[in-house]
């Protein structure tokens, strides 16, 4: 039993929180805010350099093979300064996925292309109708002769406007159970009929769109595994991209109880620190603990999806899901009241990792989506 | 005990919610309320709505005549206040500080001069007030206010810098706390001013908030020149003139509050029509059905409250510090139901305004970044909770604090 | 506009007040927790002749013709010492649901009998596969001649080993819908097949019974108002019920605030009282809120009752009972943490509030059942 | 990182549970943990139980064998440990003061020949220590100690008294921290003794808490005699060996009451199968299922951070005033999850043990009513806040508390 980062992810860690410092700074995440793209080229292809994308990727393909945990670290970096950009989309949506259910062809294009930095991918999963609940797929995939025909909407797609290919979940069969008959199919983001518009978001510092496709006309070889299996695929590349998410939470609210805890030591009112009133005191407290606990449950997370078994996998990122998105939104709101008027402009920075905090307690299924995941496989146990 | 208005009380409620749902019609489209692009063309607004009331003879039905009111009982206006709160928070908004506290304030400290004055321009809406007594380092702690005034000839001379002032941007006058005198304990030396907003010296920068707004500003006063008969009270009665006078409007302000609420509520109910989750309208699902209900509950503790607190009051009994449970009741109340229509609406609750799958135009994303205010402004919850625990339950100050006093 | 205790309730509350002083000190309250009987004759008997039993009756039967409000005083100032007794179950739920649903016949037996402390009486509705859900009454009524019999078992019938007589709620008809089909039947505790035995529960203040109903044979003229109308005339006379029990919470909340915040004032750690801590003061102010916040509800729900429409009245019973149960739950709870090690013994009184206060939760519906009958009302509403 | 046990040590872990199931089988009826009648028979229970655990090679695997342990190593204890916390934490409870805080200390700080004298008496259940910690005055603010120890020829004499001593009334020995010199500051004038509870002038009052039980007691101490050689460490050190020396085993107790909380959740699950509501089980319905996810979400909370604890203090990190986090996890956790099971029963949850309407034996509402203790015992939940915001993140101490350091 060894619970805690190897030398390697300390390390990593380190370059990671030295390159959001340098590349990625307050300025930049308020710069993409405003901006419609989200990210610059140059910060992109400095991702790519150190080696982001390709990390959880097989050597065959031009990875590194690494451990979600070793991209972990990374995400807390980059929740700890709302990192804007489309690698969470990329290496966690796109490229998991591709891993997990494309055939060789496939994997050689997509993936290679993503360990170069040469392709973007991401999934478009949800549908207006289906709210939080992830296995809500209704979009038709009509087959005729050897295509398919894909119609109807996709929404909350991360970064779908600067994708180079989108994997999209459709149903192929009939039915509408969440279990069976759904197809994934990968296209070009460019095809005939498929049009993407940004979403104003509350937290623009990750993008999301609406992708509208019409009569989009895809080959049998476009399908991403076999035809009804979409559903597993998912299952398992969700999972690794819901833990990331928590990463990126713990990271936040890291550096939401850090900022509240420095104002509360030099803020001065009634002769004294604020910090030293229990009120302000306790609250503070309560950060550390969510934050530290928060961050215990990510770690089991993170290791199950690679060394545990699919119970447990499924289990662990559900529980981290709710959890730490729950603790980044409860931290955020604490950090503001602790810096009071303060904390409420849009000059200081701590609107950011609330809006981001709200943003991920409904990505990727909320609490109560995940809640009765949980209850579900549970209940099945005894 | 009676929750009722009387018959002819009631009578007035039904003339002027016909009189509002016309108006509101010329003044609005369609029934939801208005946004606006700028804080100055919601000032403006505001401005003209009010001058509508005023003409209607609905401006403060309780002041007496000879300030521009109507000499009628404190029930109608409180009528007008409910309606409006429900019907059109966004017409009264800017003026919560003008009618709500400088009026008042003015009313019961001013001279006669100073109410012939300045009460009837504000009523008919000419003037919009704010108020400074927020500084960079008198917050929670607002009586370390450090603003000087210096008394030369027939002037104060102002130095100094408020922070937090609502609606500056757009005021014509404001109300100002401001040290007259540093060599007595800290709220001795405070004294109550009026100050025109156009006088030279002044300047203020909006400060942008969460939402992106610029609701607060900063004041800036460099020498700045306010005659003496601008004085409310005697010099160093400041604190007592600030804290003491507001809480029946406080008292009323929170129990509008609870009908803008209330308003939410309906509006959370359409919204768990419209949205729907796993292709059913959440409306029917029994998880959200619990957080629509507790939500409503608790915004039905907010008016009962309210109105019970109003009630004592216009018995003539005393206001007391009980009246921080409204302030708390309020801003906790509001942001738990704002964190609750933002759950029903799942991912939807990303979108803000703007877009063809925005849920009720973007509302409900802008009030709960608003909400986020609600426990810092007027007092921090902390502050309120303080002032429970020693003025209400005579609980001990804490060591630092009972020192200092 | 007058939301305020009038003259003669502030008497009649003072009057309560003392009367439990001298006849219910928390001596007593011990003694009756452990005594399976839960009352003495001799303190029925002077709440008798404080003429509490008659309050809320009409004149024609001996009553004064009061409001709830005038009997919700009484029910404060008997939670403010969980004072024990079959008040309750007497006054509120057998004679209430008498007063709604009675012919004059039985009028003049039960409710004569009751003003005049001659008679005590309960309500048996609850069963054992229903939980908190009100309405779910599956007990078989069959009706053979001019008979029924009554077969099944009642659970949670407060008082029912000492009651005179008991309303019984069974299924007369056919189907087992909520609204419909429900009778209500008035009988003699003593009667064949009726077997009652206690509840061991953790609040023994109030003591609750099994009752096991075989074979028990009634007449027609027992029955209770019309056949199929139960459920209507119940939902009557639980409001009314619900809201005294929400007096009975808000007293007893009041009552451990007023502990909590005395001993703060005196309890010296770090050579200061305690209150003067933000964590304990800030606690205590929670506490004040709690409460009045609480009576300001109650006021509007017993009002309400007498004087608003049906709607507003079953929306007001929901949510005080809501409301006024979890406070009442929280600030027994917040107490116990302020008076620590104290607060968790047996010898302090503290724990019978907690103890009431878990029974006043689940007892007449509890806060998830409650919360659905508002949705389902607010959701018609519109 | 690794959340495994090695093979081996998985070895073991199957070798104990199959001994533990047949221990189990023979002293118990059933699977369920067994109850008292009373607080003695309770603790001859673990005695025994301790016994057969020493005699079968499992007390203490990480003990030196000179002291009655069997050298090995750490992780082994852990799982004996984390095994009975699930399987039968009635077993440990009464001993958890003697194995979780007296023996390390005696390890630890102890002279050969206490250690020599006290271990194996411990280890081989034949005697059972209490620890007198808390005084009336001395709660949170627990350098107050006022039990005086005066030295006379080769003993200390000791007057005072103690509370919330847990299972004084079975203990052979007790661990003072007691007061040898006032007059220095505070904490500098605490020693730390072991003292024989059978010694004239001792006397044990059982305090009966609200559960019914007496877990907890009053200790008096009147002219009592402690030999000199029953001192541990040096005069004046008692408050360092207090704290210090306890942090592994406070970590690895935390990450134990993980362990007994989940088999609470799997208990909780079956309790929601088998009550019903609206004539539907419990576990069918949406609402109730929400809290059950919840309650082993945050029980799994519980279990992966004493877990990390753990895991970094078994390489030899330095434990730290984090682990104040453990206890506010357990005890909050563990209140929440006893306010869930008691909802899902609902009217069902007031009915305690000894009906056939009973829920699972009635062990949810003695558990509820014992839970409410959780943030008081062993430092309340006020006092952890404090110690993580002043030591962990370096806060400023109060003005009270800082003024008297």
């Amino acid at each position: 039993m060894k619970i805690k980062l190897n030398d390697d992810q300390v390390e990593i860690a380190r370059q990671a929180q030295r390159f959001i410092e340098n590349e990625c700074p307050m300025e930049y995440v308020r710069e993409m805010f405003e901006d419609p793209r989200g990210f610059t080229d140059d910060s992109w292809q400095k991702m790519v350099e150190m080696g982001w994308t390709a990390m959880l990727l097989p050597e065959a393909y031009g990875g590194l093979d690494m451990d979600l945990m070793d991209l972990c670290v990374i995400f807390e970096a980059m929740g700890s300064s709302v990192t804007p950009g489309p690698l969470f989309s990329t290496v966690l949506l796109a490229a998991e996925t591709v891993k997990v259910a494309g055939d060789e062809t496939q994997k050689g294009r997509y993936l290679t292309g993503i360990a170069e930095g040469k392709l973007r991918g991401t999934l478009a999963l949800s549908e207006p109708d289906g709210g939080a609940d992830l296995g809500y797929v209704r979009m038709e995939a009509r087959a005729e002769g050897d295509r398919f025909f894909l119609n109807g909407t996709k929404l909350f797609v991360p970064d779908a406007h600067t994708a180079d290919f989108l994997i999209v979940a459709a149903r192929s069969g009939e039915g509408d159970d969440t279990g069976g008959g759904i197809s994934l199919f990968i296209l070009d983001s460019g095809l005939e009929g498929i049009s993407t518009s940004l979403l104003p978001t509350m937290d623009s510092t990750r993008k999301l769109c609406a992708v509208e496709l019409k009569d989009v006309s895809v080959r049998q070889e476009d399908m991403l595994g076999k035809q009804g299996q979409g559903w597993d695929y998912l299952q398992r590349s969700l999972r690794r991209a819901q833990v990331g998410l928590c990463a990126e939470s713990v990271g936040g609210a890291e550096r939401c109880m850090k900022i509240a805890t420095e104002y509360a030591k030099e803020r001065v009112q009634f002769d004294q620190p604020i910090g030293a009133f229990q009120a302000v005191k306790h609250r503070c407290s309560q950060m550390f603990l969510e934050v530290e606990s928060a961050r215990s449950l990510l770690y089991w997370a993170a290791w199950t999806q690679d060394h545990g078994d699919s119970k447990d996998a499924t289990l662990s990122s559900s529980a981290a899901k709710v959890y730490c998105a729950e603790n980044f939104k409860n931290v955020a709101c604490a950090a503001i009241q602790v810096l009071a008027g303060t904390g409420f402009t849009w000059e200081h920075d701590l609107h950011f990792f609330l809006k981001r905090a709200k943003a991920n307690e409904v990505m990727m299924g909320d609490a109560v989506y995940h809640r009765e995941e949980i209850a579900r496989i549970m209940e099945e146990e005894e | 005990m009676d929750f009722r208005f009387t018959e002819e009380q009631e009578a007035f409620r039904q003339e002027f919610t016909s009189w509002l749902e016309q108006t509101l019609h010329e003044v609005r489209e369609g029934d939801t309320p208005r946004s606006f692009e700028s804080m100055v063309e919601w000032g403006e607004a505001a401005r003209d709505f009010q001058k509508r009331l005023f003409e209607a003879g609905y401006a403060a039905r309780h002041y007496p005549e000879e300030y521009g009111g109507q000499g009628r009982p404190t029930e109608e206006e409180l009528i007008v206040s409910e309606t409006m709160a429900a019907m059109c928070p966004e017409y009264r908004h800017p003026l919560v500080v003008t009618l709500g506290l400088v009026s008042p304030t003015i009313l019961t400290c001013g001279t006669e001069e100073q109410k012939k004055k300045y009460l009837p321009k504000i009523l008919d809406g000419t003037h919009v007030w704010c108020q400074g007594f927020s500084e960079p380092n008198a917050g929670s702690d607002i009586v370390n206010v450090s603003t000087r005034a210096v008394k030369k000839g027939d002037h104060f001379v102002l130095n100094g810098q408020k922070v937090w002032t609502s609606f500056a941007q757009m005021a014509d006058y404001a109300v100002m706390v401001v040290r007259t005198n540093p060599d007595v304990p800290k709220h001795k030396g405070l004294s109550y001013l009026l100050m025109d907003m156009k006088a030279p010296g002044v300047e203020v920068r909006p400060i942008i908030q969460i939402t992106g707004d610029q609701e607060f500003n900063e004041i800036f006063m460099d020498d700045v020149k306010v005659p003496i008969d601008m004085l409310v009270g005697e010099e160093g009665q400041g604190w007592m003139i600030a804290i003491t006078t507001l809480m029946f409007e406080r008292a009323m302000g929170d129990a509008m509050i609870a009908n803008t609420q209330l308003k939410g509520i309906e509006n959370m109910f359409a919204v768990a029509r419209e949205v729907k989750r796993s292709g059913r309208p959440v409306i029917e699902d029994p998880r959200f059905r619990q957080e629509l209900a507790q939500a409503w509950i608790e915004t039905m503790v907010l008016k009962c409250h309210g109105y019970r607190n109003i009630s004592q009051l216009l018995e003539g009994g005393v206001p007391g510090p009980e009246g921080s449970i409204g302030k708390l009741l309020w801003s906790e109340t509001g942001q738990r139901t704002n964190e609750a229509v933002m759950h029903l609406q799942g991912p939807l609750s990303q979108v803000m305004k703007g877009s063809p799958w925005s849920v009720d135009e973007g509302r409900w994303q802008h009030s709960f970044l608003r909400s986020k205010g609600y426990t810092i402004e007027a007092g921090t919850s902390e502050i309120q909770r303080n002032i429970i625990g020693e003025r209400v339950l005579g609980l001990p100050k804490d060591a630092s604090r009972a020192q200092r006093a």
